[in-house]
C-alpha cells in the first residue's frame, strides 16, 4: 500500500522579478547547519504536541475504563465510580491531559488497565523485536531499492528498467498479510529454511535471532523497496537530463564518478524524504507481521490492547512510536542537509 | 531506430569502434564536412553543414534560435540530445572523426582538447556541491595532480579569471554566485585542462551589458594567452563581430553565408544577413540623428500639478538598502525610461507605486492624492478603478496557460462586474484591436501566439479600463528584432493618441533610447541622472550614464575585431 | 482530461480492469448464483465444480457468491475513506496558501501530526475504542490519508500562488475567492485525481489487512478483504482458495495505480504535449 | 575497489547472512525443551483466576492438593492421602514431608491454611463460591491440615485437584498484584520470563514432588500463532505442540507428518441464553431455542466431525453424561416457529445480537446465525475482542449480551461443573444469577452422597437433568482435545479435565 505523497511543497518561484541575489558574504558553514537543525528541532514540538493530542482525545473519546474488568463479579455502580475516580478519570479533560502529558515527560505512561503492568516496561520489552523487525526491513529495503532504483535508471527503457516498473507497481498492490504468507508458504513450508513464527532475541541467539525476522522483515520491506525504486529511478532520469551533467561530461569526468558523485546526490531528495514517510507506516505495518508471526513486537501489542480497551497502554504505543518517527524525520533531514547543503542555505 | 543516446552512454551493446585514422592533420585545427543531423523521425535539423576553424583561428556562427548552431555544436563535442543524431558528414579533429566517436574514444578528449562554456553558467555547476570542488575535481579528472597542488592551481585559476577574492568564491555554490561570476568559474574550469578548442554557446547571452563586455574581454584575452582556437556561437550580430575574426551565418540548419566578419559587415551577400544587420542598427543610439542645435532648445513643458509624482522615496529588502531618495514625476501622454542595471531597484519603484512592497519612507501622489497609504479595501478599490496598470515583462508566466486570452484580457472586467457577457466583448474586442491583435484571436490559448502577439494581449489586458498611467516592466527584451519595433511603436501611438502616461524600464538602453520622451538613470538605488532623452544621449553629464552608453555595442565596420576598452578587473 | 486518458494508449489495461469492478459493484450482488450466506454442511472445503465455480468455503457457503456479493461493501468502504480524506485534506490544503500565515502553519503542524501516527496501529485503535464496526474503520482510514489530500493540493496551490497571472489579477483588485475559483481550481483538479485514484487503491489494500486482523469485521458480511483472509486459513485444503479474492484486489488496486501514474503523467506533460 | 560498489557490496553481503543462518543446526537436542502454543492464564495466582481454561497454564507453576487420572478418579498429589470423618463433615489431608516454594518458602500444613483462607476472603478471589462449604480450616501438625465443613460434601477431593487446591506461597500473596504476574507456586516448572499476552517461560523445578516423572528441561509457553501460520509454525519448529488447533486441521497436520492427539475431554459447547433481557424473558421463546438448533450441522461444520452432539454440559464419555436428556428436544425448526408465533414474534420480527469469542468460536456463531435465519430470526454477530480477560469482563462478569456462544472446558468435580454452568454465582450463568432451588436441592444432595456410594450416580444424573431443564441455556457439541505436536514430542498427556506434562519426552 503506499501513501507516499505525490508531490512535495515545491518551494514557490521566487515573486514577481524580485532582484537577483546579489553576493551575500558567506556564512560559516557550522552556523548554517545549526541553524538549520534548530528550526527543524523547533517544528518537530508542536508535531509532538499535536500528535499526542490525537492520541489523547482518541483515548478520552473512547469513554472506556478499568472499572469492569477490576470490579470482578461486585460490579455495582458505586464500585465502579470509585474506581474511575481512584484512576483520576472523574476529573475535568484538560487536567487528565495535562497530568497524561506531565507522566510522559517523566517517562511514567501510567498503568495497564488490565495486568497492572506499568506501560513504559511492557513497551521496553516488545519494543526491541518491533526495532529489529523494522531495522531489519529498513535496511533491505533501502540496498535492495536503491540497487533496482539506480540500475532501472542506468539502463532506461531495458527490460530490467520495464521489469522493475512492474514489480514496483504489483508490490504497490499486495495488501502486507498477502506478501507474508506467501514468503512463509515459499521460505518456511516449500524451503523449510526459516522459522514461520516466535521471536528469538539477539543476545541470546544471533544466528537464530536472524533467521526468525528474515521473513518479516523481507515482507515489510517490500513496500519500501517498490517506492525506493520508483522514487529513485525518477529521480535519477530527471536528474540526467540536468545541464549540470552536460557540464561534467564536458569536463572528461567518468560516467561512474558522475552517475554516484554528482547526480545520486541530487537524486536522493525525494527517494530520502519518501524513505522519511515510510517509517510510520513501517512501524504501522508491523502490526500485521507480528501477529502473523506471532512477535511479541509493539504493533501488536497496541492492536490487542486497543481491541481490549485498555486505552494506556494504546496511548502509550502510539507516544513512543512518535516519539520513533519524529528521531526519524530529524535524522533523515540531516542527511538530506548533508547530501544537499544548498537547500539548506536557500531557505 | 537505435535506443535513446544515453548522455551517459554506459556501455550495454557492442561498443562502435573509432574508424581507422583519417588523412594526415590538415592545417585546419577542426574540420566540419557536410554535417547532417535529423531527429527520429528523420527530419534534418541541420542539413551538409560545412566550415573549418584554422589553429588559433575565432569563428563565429550567427543565427535565430533554431538556426541550427547549438546543435552543431553539440554535435562537435558529442553531446547531441537523446533522439538526434549524426545521419551523416564528419567533424574532423586534427585526424579523428568526432562524429563516429563511442565513449571509450571521447576518454582524453573532453576537457583535454576540447572544451565549453554555455548559456545560463549556474545551471552547468551542481548545485550541491560548492563550486572550488569542482573546478579542483576538474583538475584532477585531466591531470594527474594530487589534491593540495590541485587547490593551489584552482585557486590561481580562479584569480586568473578576475575573481579576486577566490578563497571565499571555492567554498560557495553555484546559486550564491552571480551569473558573471559562475560564468567565469565555468571559463576557469573550461581552461583547466589546457584545451586546443573552447566552444562558447550563447555565453553571454544571460548577463548584463557591462558584465557581458568583461566576458567577452576575458574569452579574448584568454584565446590569446592560451594558444584557444574559439567557436562563439550568439544570436547577436554585435556580440559576435566584437571577437571573431571569421563568421558563419546559419538559418534553417544551413550556412547561408561565412568569411571574414569585416567584409561579411561591409558587404552582405544574402538578404538574410543584411536584415540582421539592418534591425539590430535601426534601434542603438546611431538611429538617433545627432543634431545639438535641436537639443538645446527643447523648451521645458510648463508643470501643473503632475500625474503621478514621487518624492524622496526610500526602500530596503532586509538589510540592504535598494532605493535611496528617489524623486520622480510624470505628466499625461509622456514616456517615463527608467534605465539602469539589474539590482539597481527600478522594479522596487514599480512595485512600490502598485503597493506591492511598502517603502521605508516617502510619498506617491496620483492625481494629487496620496496612494501609499492605501490598505485592505482603499487599496483593492483604487486597483479596481485600475487608474494605474502594469504590463509584465514575461507574457508567459503572466497569462494563465489554460485560459483564451479573451478571459486574461476581460479579467478587469469581470473583476469589477456589473457589465453584460456583451459588453464585455465588445471592450475585450476594443482592446485587441487597440494593440493591433485580429480579434480571432480572442480565443486562442497564450501558448499558441507568438512572442509579440502575447506581449501585446498582456498590454491589451491592460488598457481595457483607460488606465492613466501604464507601466511597462522590459515589455521588449524578450522579443525578436521585428516584434520588439511593433510593440515600441504601439507605445508611443498609445501615448500620443491616448495620452497614457507610461513608465518603461529596461536594460537596454538601445529600446529606451528609441521611444522615451525622457529618461532616468538609476545606479545603486539612487537617480545619477534624469532629463529629456536625447539631450541626456547626446551629453551624458554622469560618469555612470557615459559608461553605460559606451558599453551598448556599435556595430564596427572599421577595425577587425580589436576589444573597444582594456579588459577592466572586477 | 477525460477525452485524453481514453485516447491514451497506456491507460487502456487500467481502464478496462475498473470498467469490470464498476460493473461487479454495481450489479455484483443481482448476479450472485446463489445465496451468499447459505450453509450447507455437507460441500464443507469443496473445490471449483459445476455447481459451485470457485468452490465452497469452510461454512459450506457458494464462494463465488460470496466474492460477488462483497464486490459493492469492498469498493464502497474505499471510496468512503477517500471521500473522507478528500474532505478534510483537499480544503485545508487549498486554503494553507491564500489564508494568513498562523492558519498555514497550524494546518502544517496538525498534517505533520497525522502523518507520524503510525499508521495501521492508529486505525486499529480508532475503530477498536470507537465501536469496531466497518464505519468506525472506515472514518479511521480517511482520517489517516488526509495528509496525502492536503499534501497535494497544497504543493498544486503553492506552484499557482506565486505566479504572475495571480499578481496580475491582485492588481487589477481581484479577491482570494474569485482567484481561487478562477485560476486555482483549474489547475488543482487533476492533481487531486490523481491522489484519488491511488489512495482508493491503498485504501482497499488498508481494509484488506484491517479485516486480516480481525478488526471492523462484521460478521457473516462478505468482503474481498474478509474472504482473502480467511482462505488464507483453510490454504491446504483449498490451494487455490486465495487466488480468486486476492487477484480482484491486486487487480483494482494495480488499476487504480496505473490510472493514478498515466494522470500524472497527462498532468505533468509540458503545456505544448498536453493535447 | 571504488565507492559505487557498496551498494552491491551490501546487498551480497546480507543475502550470505541470511543462507549461512539458514542452515545452523537449532540447539533443541542439547537441552530437552518444548514449545507450547495455547492462551496466557488470566491470572498467575490461582485465587484470582477468572476461567476454567486457566488450569492448564496454572498447574505449571502450581502443585495441587490432589490429582486426577485418565479417568477421572482422584489420585495422591501433595497430599500424600486424605480421609473424611464419621459424618464427613471434617476432610484431613496429610502433605507429603520437606515440600518448598519456588520462593523457597515451606509448603506445610499452615501455607495451606493461608492459601484457603486467602481464597475465601480476598476481595477479588474466584473461589469463594467452591469453598462456602468450608467453614474452617485447621493446621494440626506441619504435615496434617483439616477442613471443617458445614455439611458433608464428598466432591472436595475432586475440587482440590484444580484451582482451588493449587496451593500458592503465602510469603508472596502478601502482594497480590505481583504474584498476578508472577507465579510462586510448588509445581512442575518454576517461571524464568513472562512477557503479559505474549509468552511465559519456565524451567525444571527440582523440588516438585513428581520432577522424576517430569523429563523436560525448558517449557515455553506462547500465544498460538494465526490459524493461517499455526501448521507452518509447526513444521518449521517456532512451536513443538499445538493445543486445541481448528478441527479442519487435522487432515493437513496428518498428512504433513505431524503427530495429532484426538483425546477425550470434558468440553462442552453451547449457547448461553440470558433469560435477564428481552426476548428471552418470554418462556416461549426459550422453549422455542430448544428446537430451533440443529446439533449435527455444528458437529460437522465446526468440529469436522470429530466432535459428538450433546444437551447437556457434559461430553459422552464423561460419567456425569445423562443420556436421558439427549431424548427430550429433537431439531424440529416447524415447532420452534410455531412457538415464537405463540410468542408474538411472526419471521423476521424477532432480531438479536449474538456475542462470539474469536478465540474458541471456530465458526460456531455463524452456524446458528445461520440456523436462526431459518426460522425467521435475524441475528447479527458481535465478535468480543481477543485477549485473555475481554471475554471475561464482558460475559462472564458483566454478563452483558442477550445470547452468547461459549463452552465449558469442564471443572475436576462434575458438581462443581453444574455450579459454574448454572450455579447462582456460575460464570457461565449468563442467566446469573437465576438457579432453581430444585436445582440447587439436588446438588447438595450429590454433594452430601460419597462417590462410592451405589446411589451417587443416580443422584448425580438427577441433578444434571434438573439444571439442564432450569437453565434456558442449550448445550450443543462436545469436541474432543484436538492436539498437534512435532514428532520428536513423545508421550502426550493429555488428561479430560487438563493437559499436563508428566512423562512427556523430547527426542
Amino acid at each position: 500500500m503506499t501513501i507516499a505523497a505525490q508531490a512535495d511543497d515545491p518551494a514557490g518561484t521566487p515573486p514577481l522579478s524580485a532582484e537577483p541575489r546579489v553576493f551575500r558574504p558567506n556564512k560559516p558553514k557550522s552556523a548554517t547547519h545549526l541553524r538549520f537543525l534548530g528550526s527543524l528541532a523547533l517544528i518537530s514540538i508542536p508535531v509532538f504536541l499535536f500528535a499526542t493530542l490525537i492520541t489523547f482525545l482518541l483515548g478520552y473519546a473512547s469513554g472506556l475504563d478499568p472499572a469492569a474488568g477490576i470490579a470482578g463479579d461486585a460490579a455495582t455502580p458505586e464500585v465502579i465510580a470509585r474506581i474511575r475516580a481512584d484512576f483520576g478519570l472523574d476529573r475535568p479533560v484538560a487536567i487528565q491531559y495535562l497530568d497524561w502529558m506531565a507522566g510522559l515527560v517523566r517517562g511514567d505512561f501510567g498503568v495497564s488497565w488490565f495486568n497492572g503492568v506499568p506501560v513504559l516496561q511492557l513497551i521496553l520489552q516488545r519494543l526491541p523485536v518491533s526495532l529489529s523487525v523494522a531495522g531489519a526491513a529498513l535496511v533491505v529495503g533501502i540496498v535492495m531499492g536503491s540497487l533496482l532504483g539506480i540500475g532501472a535508471a542506468i539502463w532506461r527503457g531495458s527490460a530490467f528498467d520495464r521489469a522493475v516498473t512492474a514489480f514496483a507497481s504489483l508490490a504497490a498492490a499486495l495488501p502486507p498479510f498477502v506478501v507474508a504468507i506467501v514468503l512463509i508458504l515459499i521460505f518456511s513450508l516449500w524451503l523449510n529454511l526459516l522459522p514461520a513464527a516466535g521471536y528469538i532475541p539477539f543476545s541470546e541467539d544471533p544466528a537464530g535471532w536472524l533467521r526468525i525476522i528474515a521473513i518479516p522483515a523481507m515482507a515489510l520491506s517490500v513496500d519500501i523497496i517498490a517506492d525506493l525504486a520508483r522514487q529513485l529511478r525518477t529521480g535519477l532520469v530527471s536528474a540526467l537530463s540536468e545541464n549540470y551533467v552536460t557540464g561534467a561530461v564536458v569536463r572528461g569526468l567518468s560516467p561512474r564518478r558522475i552517475l554516484f558523485v554528482h547526480v545520486l546526490r541530487n537524486a536522493a531528495g525525494p527517494a530520502l524524504s519518501m524513505l522519511a514517510l515510510r517509517v510510520p507506516m513501517l512501524i504501522g505495518g508491523a502490526v500485521v507481521t507480528e501477529s502473523i508471526f506471532t512477535m511479541p513486537g509493539m504493533g501488536k501489542m497496541a492492536a490487542d490492547s486497543a481491541l481490549r480497551g485498555d486505552v494506556p497502554v494504546v496511548q502509550g504505543t502510539l507516544v513512543v512510536s512518535i516519539v520513533i518517527v519524529l528521531a526519524c524525520s530529524l535524522l533523515i533531514n540531516i542527511l538530506l542537509g548533508v547530501l544537499q547543503p544548498a537547500t539548506q542555505r536557500r531557505d | 531506430m537505435n535506443r535513446p543516446a544515453n548522455i551517459l552512454d554506459f556501455p550495454q551493446r557492442a561498443a562502435r569502434r573509432a574508424p581507422p585514422s583519417a588523412p594526415p592533420a590538415e592545417p585546419a585545427l577542426l574540420c566540419v564536412d557536410n554535417l547532417s543531423i535529423a531527429d527520429r523521425s528523420g527530419r534534418m535539423l541541420v542539413d551538409g553543414v560545412a566550415f573549418e576553424v584554422p589553429r588559433g583561428g575565432t569563428i563565429g556562427i550567427v543565427g535565430e534560435s533554431g538556426s541550427g548552431k547549438s546543435l552543431t555544436c553539440r554535435a562537435i563535442l558529442g553531446l547531441l540530445p537523446p533522439g538526434l543524431n549524426v545521419a551523416s558528414g564528419t567533424i574532423h579533429y586534427r585526424g579523428v572523426d568526432l562524429a563516429q566517436l563511442d565513449r571509450r574514444g571521447w576518454r582524453g578528449l573532453r576537457g583535454i582538447e576540447l572544451s565549453a562554456v554555455f548559456q545560463d553558467p549556474a545551471s552547468y555547476l551542481n548545485p550541491s556541491i560548492p563550486v572550488g570542488k569542482q573546478l579542483v575535481e576538474a583538475l584532477r579528472a585531466t591531470q594527474r595532480l594530487d589534491k593540495g597542488a590541485a587547490r593551489q592551481r584552482a585557486f590561481a585559476l580562479l584569480r586568473r579569471v578576475g575573481l579576486a577574492d577566490a578563497e571565499a568564491v571555492f567554498h560557495q555554490y553555484a546559486f550564491e554566485l552571480s551569473g558573471g561570476m559562475a560564468q567565469r568559474v565555468l571559463i576557469a574550469i573550461a581552461i583547466s585542462g589546457g584545451p586546443r578548442l573552447l566552444i562558447a554557446d550563447e555565453a553571454t547571452t544571460a548577463l548584463d551589458v557591462t558584465v557581458q563586455a568583461e566576458v567577452l574581454a576575458l574569452l579574448d584575452e584568454l584565446r590569446r594567452e592560451q594558444d584557444l582556437t574559439l567557436i562563439f556561437v550568439s544570436h547577436d550580430l554585435a556580440v559576435v563581430s566584437e571577437i571573431c575574426e571569421h563568421v558563419v551565418v546559419m538559418r534553417d540548419g544551413a550556412i547561408i553565408e561565412a568569411g571574414k566578419t569585416a567584409e561579411v559587415l561591409k558587404k552582405p551577400a544574402h538578404p538574410y544577413t543584411r536584415s540582421l544587420i539592418e534591425n539590430h542598427r535601426r534601434y542603438t543610439i546611431d538611429a538617433i540623428p545627432l543634431d545639438d542645435a535641436e537639443i538645446a532648445e527643447a523648451p521645458p513643458e510648463p508643470r501643473s500639478t503632475p500625474l503621478l509624482s514621487i518624492s524622496d522615496l526610500r526602500a530596503a529588502y532586509g538589510d540592504r538598502a535598494v532605493l535611496d531618495g528617489i524623486d520622480l514625476e510624470i505628466d499625461r501622454g509622456e514616456i517615463l525610461g527608467l534605465i539602469g542595471e539589474t539590482g539597481s531597484g527600478k522594479t522596487t519603484i514599480l512595485r512600490s507605486i502598485l503597493g506591492l512592497v511598502t517603502p521605508e519612507t516617502g510619498e506617491i501622489r496620483f492625481r494629487g492624492e496620496d496612494i501609499l497609504a492605501l490598505r485592505g479595501g482603499a487599496l483593492r478599490a483604487f486597483r479596481r478603478s485600475s487608474h494605474i496598470q502594469y504590463a509584465f515583462q514575461d507574457p508567459l508566466r503572466s497569462l494563465d496557460p489554460d485560459l483564451p486570452i479573451a478571459a486574461s484580457i476581460g479579467e478587469a472586467l469581470d473583476i469589477r462586474g456589473g457589465i453584460t457577457a456583451a459588453q464585455r466583448d465588445d471592450r475585450v474586442a476594443e482592446a485587441l484591436r487597440a494593440v493591433g491583435l485580429d480579434e480571432g484571436l480572442a480565443d486562442r490559448l497564450p501558448r499558441d501566439l507568438s512572442g509579440g502577439q502575447r506581449q501585446r494581449a498582456v498590454i491589451a489586458r491592460a488598457l481595457v479600463l483607460d488606465p492613466a498611467i501604464l507601466l511597462l516592466d522590459e515589455p521588449v527584451s524578450a522579443l525578436d528584432a521585428v516584434n520588439r519595433i511593433h510593440v515600441l511603436e504601439l507605445m508611443r501611438s498609445l501615448a500620443d493618441d491616448r495620452g497614457i502616461a507610461q513608465i518603461f524600464i529596461s536594460h537596454d538602453l538601445g529600446s529606451i533610447a528609441g521611444i522615451t520622451d525622457r529618461v532616468a538613470v538609476l545606479h545603486r538605488g539612487r537617480i545619477v541622472e534624469a532629463g529629456p532623452t536625447e539631450a541626456l544621449i547626446a551629453n551624458p553629464t554622469h560618469p555612470y550614464t557615459r559608461r553605460l552608453l559606451a558599453s551598448v555595442l556599435h556595430l564596427d565596420d572599421g577595425t577587425s575585431g580589436q576589444p573597444r576598452h582594456a579588459f577592466i578587473g572586477a | 482530461m477525460a477525452s485524453r486518458l481514453i485516447r491514451n494508449r497506456a491507460a487502456f489495461p487500467a481502464l478496462l480492469i475498473l470498467a469490470i469492478i464498476a460493473f461487479l459493484v454495481a450489479l455484483g450482488p443481482v448476479l450472485a448464483p446463489q445465496d451468499p450466506l447459505a450453509q450447507n454442511p455437507y460441500e464443507l472445503l469443496q473445490g471449483p465444480s459445476a455447481q459451485h465455480w470457485l468452490g465452497t468455503d469452510a461454512f459450506g457457503r457458494d464462494v463465488l457468491s460470496r466474492l460477488l456479493a462483497g464486490s459493492t461493501v469492498s469498493i464502497l468502504a474505499s471510496l468512503l475513506s477517500v471521500e473522507i480524506g478528500l474532505i478534510l485534506g483537499v480544503v485545508p490544503g487549498l486554503l494553507s496558501v491564500f489564508l494568513p500565515r498562523s492558519f498555514e502553519w497550524i494546518s502544517l503542524r496538525l498534517i505533520d501530526a497525522l502523518m507520524t501516527l503510525p499508521f495501521l496501529v492508529f486505525a486499529i485503535a480508532m475503530t477498536a475504542l470507537l465501536g469496531n464496526g466497518l464505519i468506525q474503520a472506515m472514518f479511521a482510514v480517511g482520517i489517516l490519508i488526509t495528509p496525502a489530500f492536503y499534501r497535494v493540493s497544497r504543493a498544486a496551490a503553492l506552484s499557482v500562488a506565486n505566479t504572475q497571472y495571480i499578481e496580475a489579477a491582485r492588481l487589477m483588485g481581484a479577491s482570494t475567492a474569485f482567484i481561487i475559483r478562477r485560476h486555482v481550481v483549474s489547475k488543482v483538479l487533476p492533481a487531486i485525481a490523481v491522489t484519488t485514484a491511488s489512495m482508493t487503491g491503498a485504501c482497499l489494500s488498508i481494509v484488506a489487512s484491517l479485516t486480516f486482523l480481525g478488526i471492523g469485521v462484521v460478521p457473516p458480511e462478505p468482503t474481498w478483504g474478509g474472504l482473502l483472509a480467511t482462505d488464507l486459513t483453510t490454504l491446504y485444503e483449498r490451494p487455490f482458495g486465495p487466488l480468486a479474492p486476492g487477484l480482484l484486489i491486486v487487480a483494482t488496486v494495480w488499476a487504480l495505480n496505473a490510472l493514478a501514474d498515466v494522470l500524472r503523467d497527462i498532468n505533468a506533460l509540458p503545456e505544448e504535449a498536453r493535447t | 575497489m571504488t565507492k559505487p560498489r557498496l551498494p552491491l557490496l551490501l546487498g551480497l553481503a546480507l543475502t550470505a547472512l541470511l543462507v549461512l543462518a539458514g542452515c545452523g543446526s537449532s540447539d533443541d537436542a542439547a537441552k530437552a525443551r518444548v514449545r507450547w502454543a495455547f492462551i496466557m492464564p488470566t491470572s498467575w495466582d490461582p485465587v484470582t483466576s477468572r476461567t476454567g481454561a486457566d488450569i492448564n497454564t496454572i498447574s505449571l507453576a502450581y502443585a495441587s492438593l490432589t490429582r486426577l487420572n485418565k479417568a477421572g478418579e482422584v489420585e495422591p498429589a501433595l497430599a500424600k492421602s486424605w480421609e473424611y470423618s464419621e459424618d464427613g463433615r471434617q476432610l484431613t489431608f496429610e502433605l507429603r514431608e520437606n515440600l518448598k516454594f519456588s520462593d523457597g518458602s515451606p509448603l506445610d500444613a499452615a501455607a495451606v491454611k493461608a492459601f484457603l483462607d486467602r481464597g475465601k476472603t480476598q476481595k477479588d478471589s474466584f473461589l469463594k463460591a467452591e469453598l462456602k462449604g468450608i467453614d474452617r480450616i485447621s493446621a494440626d501438625t506441619p504435615t496434617r491440615v483439616t477442613l471443617h465443613l458445614a455439611e458433608a460434601d464428598y466432591q472436595l477431593p475432586y475440587v482440590l485437584a484444580g484451582r482451588v487446591g493449587a496451593i500458592a506461597s503465602p510469603n508472596a500473596a502478601r502482594d497480590p498484584k505481583k504474584l498476578a504476574l508472577w507465579p510462586a507456586g510448588a509445581g512442575p516448572f518454576r517461571m524464568v520470563e513472562f512477557i503479559p499476552e505474549s509468552h511465559a517461560y519456565f524451567e525444571k523445578n527440582p523440588h516438585y514432588w513428581d520432577a522424576a516423572d517430569i523429563h523436560i528441561e525448558r517449557l515455553e509457553l506462547t500465544t498460538s500463532p494465526d490459524p493461517s501460520t499455526l501448521v507452518a509454525a509447526l513444521l518449521s519448529g517456532s512451536i513443538d505442540v499445538a493445543t486445541r488447533i481448528p478441527a479442519h486441521k487435522v487432515k493437513e497436520a496428518r498428512e504433513r507428518g505431524l503427530t495429532v492427539v484426538i483425546a477425550p475431554s470434558l468440553n462442552a459447547a453451547n449457547v448461553s441464553i440470558n433469560r435477564n433481557k428481552p426476548p428471552f424473558d418470554n418462556p416461549k421463546v426459550v422453549e422455542a431455542f430448544r428446537y430451533a438448533l440443529d446439533r449435527r450441522d455444528f458437529v460437522t461444520i465446526v468440529t469436522a466431525g470429530l466432535g459428538r452432539p450433546t444437551h447437556q454440559p457434559f461430553p459422552p464419555n464423561y460419567f456425569a453424561f445423562d443420556p436421558e436428556i439427549e431424548k427430550r428436544w429433537t431439531y424440529d425448526p416447524k415447532r420452534a416457529q410455531a412457538l415464537l408465533r405463540e410468542a408474538g414474534y411472526a419471521p423476521g420480527q424477532l432480531s438479536l445480537e449474538i456475542a462470539a469469542n474469536p478465540q474458541t468460536g471456530d465458526g460456531g456463531a455463524e452456524v446458528v446465525q445461520a440456523q436462526l435465519a431459518r426460522i425467521g430470526v435475524k441475528a447479527t454477530i458481535r465478535v468480543v475482542p481477543p485477549g485473555s480477560s475481554s471475554w471475561q469482563s464482558e460475559v462472564y462478569i458483566a454478563k452483558r449480551p442477550q445470547i452468547a456462544v461459549d463452552g465449558t472446558i469442564g471443572r475436576e468435580s462434575p458438581i462443581q461443573n453444574l455450579l459454574a454452568v448454572y450455579g447462582p454465582a456460575g460464570i457461565m450463568n449468563l442467566s446469573g444469577p437465576y438457579a432453581s432451588a430444585g436445582f440447587l436441592d439436588a446438588v447438595e444432595r450429590v454433594r452430601r452422597t460419597p462417590t462410592d456410594d451405589p446411589a451417587y450416580r443416580a443422584r448425580l444424573h438427577e441433578a444434571v437433568r434438573i439444571g439442564v431443564a432450569q437453565s434456558p441455556s442449550n448445550y450443543l457439541y462436545a469436541t474432543p482435545w484436538i492436539i498437534a505436536a512435532r514428532p520428536r514430542v513423545k508421550h502426550l498427556n493429555v488428561l479430560p479435565s487438563q493437559i499436563r506434562w508428566e512423562g512427556v519426552r523430547i527426542e
